[in-house]
């Protein structure tokens, strides 16, 4: 049982993201991953580049919890949480997370479950930037709604 | 002293980052965003709106929780990154 | 949207099949992927390695038609499903279903969807083989379960 | 002709991969696997176990599917891939 959180500007490899949730890990035959990345539109304007801001030291501290809390919920193995704050461009990946688990249906369900809370609690806020200028993407219902579930 | 964070769109409709107040002046959250919104006009609009979180010490708290010196509190707009 | 299916007995290369899944594609802002292995130990008797059968013909057809069936219930762009046969060792990586939509519940809950009916579905058995001995893998009720909820 | 495969445990305990049958021999799937289990006791065994599944043609079959020649049948057990 292991949680690595990483709050970053480089990119992140998603093989070799994968690599460290496999190696030595011969106990969890099953893996889940999510990678979200920059749109090239969102809500039908083009979007060209993204500035990601965080909350530094209150970001970690919660995608920490949120990572322990599914490995309370779920018999897990490793969880990883890798998130890029800073500038982004169109196609570039934002968040990784990764969830080993004995049983697939613990790895699946941990890995949206950790991207249901990150989308809703973990202290990001994304500036988009287009043709159109800049705005500050705002909260979406749906994500809130995502919740319910858990 | 308390220092208070503003971030993303709140710190821009407030023009201001960081700032420091004397504990000596709010007991509570929710007291300390009623000083605050006395700054002036824009502040008074930024910090009327109800999606509004705070975070005292780096986790989210309610208008109830009460301060100290040393304190670190933070107010933004609801998040959105993944 | 696209499915592309592979039974091989070489290798898959996590990286290389999320490159694909992303090369160009800055529609789907959302991937999920699953990777099954080979656990070391399997029902408590220890597992050294495995060998994979399947029906060949009959195995890419099921899987291409699993993969059609996610993309015509869930709004999906790509779809990937790559299966290994042959002999295995512990930890080596059997199964990776990649799936990308422009939503993150699409991709994760079709992720899902392909993985619970390649399970049930798809002509592969296993065969481990341990300092116990050889014995097929059995049939898991747990897994035609899963099905019920699609 | 109709091509018949058998695989996995089954094939095992057939000792047999593969056979050809005349199909006038065989109307039906089902007719097909009652003719196969006159061939032995093993073969008897083995296809009276009720989890076996069967295909035509590479697609699953119940045992009233009619057989053509050049059809091929497979029998095998509950798959375990993944």
């Amino acid at each position: 049982m292991s949680v690595s959180v990483s709050v970053q500007e480089q990119a992140f490899d998603v093989g070799a993201e994968y690599a460290g949730l496999r190696n030595g890990n011969w106990a969890d035959g099953a893996t889940a991953m999510f990678v979200g990345s920059v749109r090239d539109f969102n809500l039908d304007s083009a979007v060209s580049c993204m500035e990601l801001e965080h909350y530094p030291g209150m970001t970690e501290r919660v995608l920490q919890d949120i990572a322990e809390k599914a490995q309370r919920r779920w018999a897990l193995g490793r969880v990883r949480v890798v998130h890029r704050v800073g500038r982004l461009g169109a196609g570039d990946d934002i968040v990784f997370v990764g969830t080993c688990a004995p049983h697939r249906q613990a790895a699946l369900e941990a890995c949206a479950f950790v991207m249901d809370f990150l989308k809703t609690r973990a202290p990001f806020w994304k500036k988009e930037k287009g043709p159109d200028g800049e705005r500050w993407v705002e909260a979406r219902q749906s994500d809130s709604d995502a919740l319910e579930k858990w | 002293m308390i220092r208070v964070l503003f971030f993303a769109s709140l710190r821009e409709q407030l023009d201001c980052a960081e700032l420091q107040v004397n504990p000596g002046e709010c007991g509570t959250l929710a007291e300390l965003r009623e000083q605050l919104s006395g700054r002036g006009e824009s502040w008074r609009r930024a910090l009327a709106d109800p999606s509004l979180q705070a975070a005292l010490n780096r986790e989210v708290a309610s208008g109830e929780a009460t301060l100290n010196s040393g304190d670190e509190v933070a107010f933004f707009p609801p998040v959105t990154g993944g």
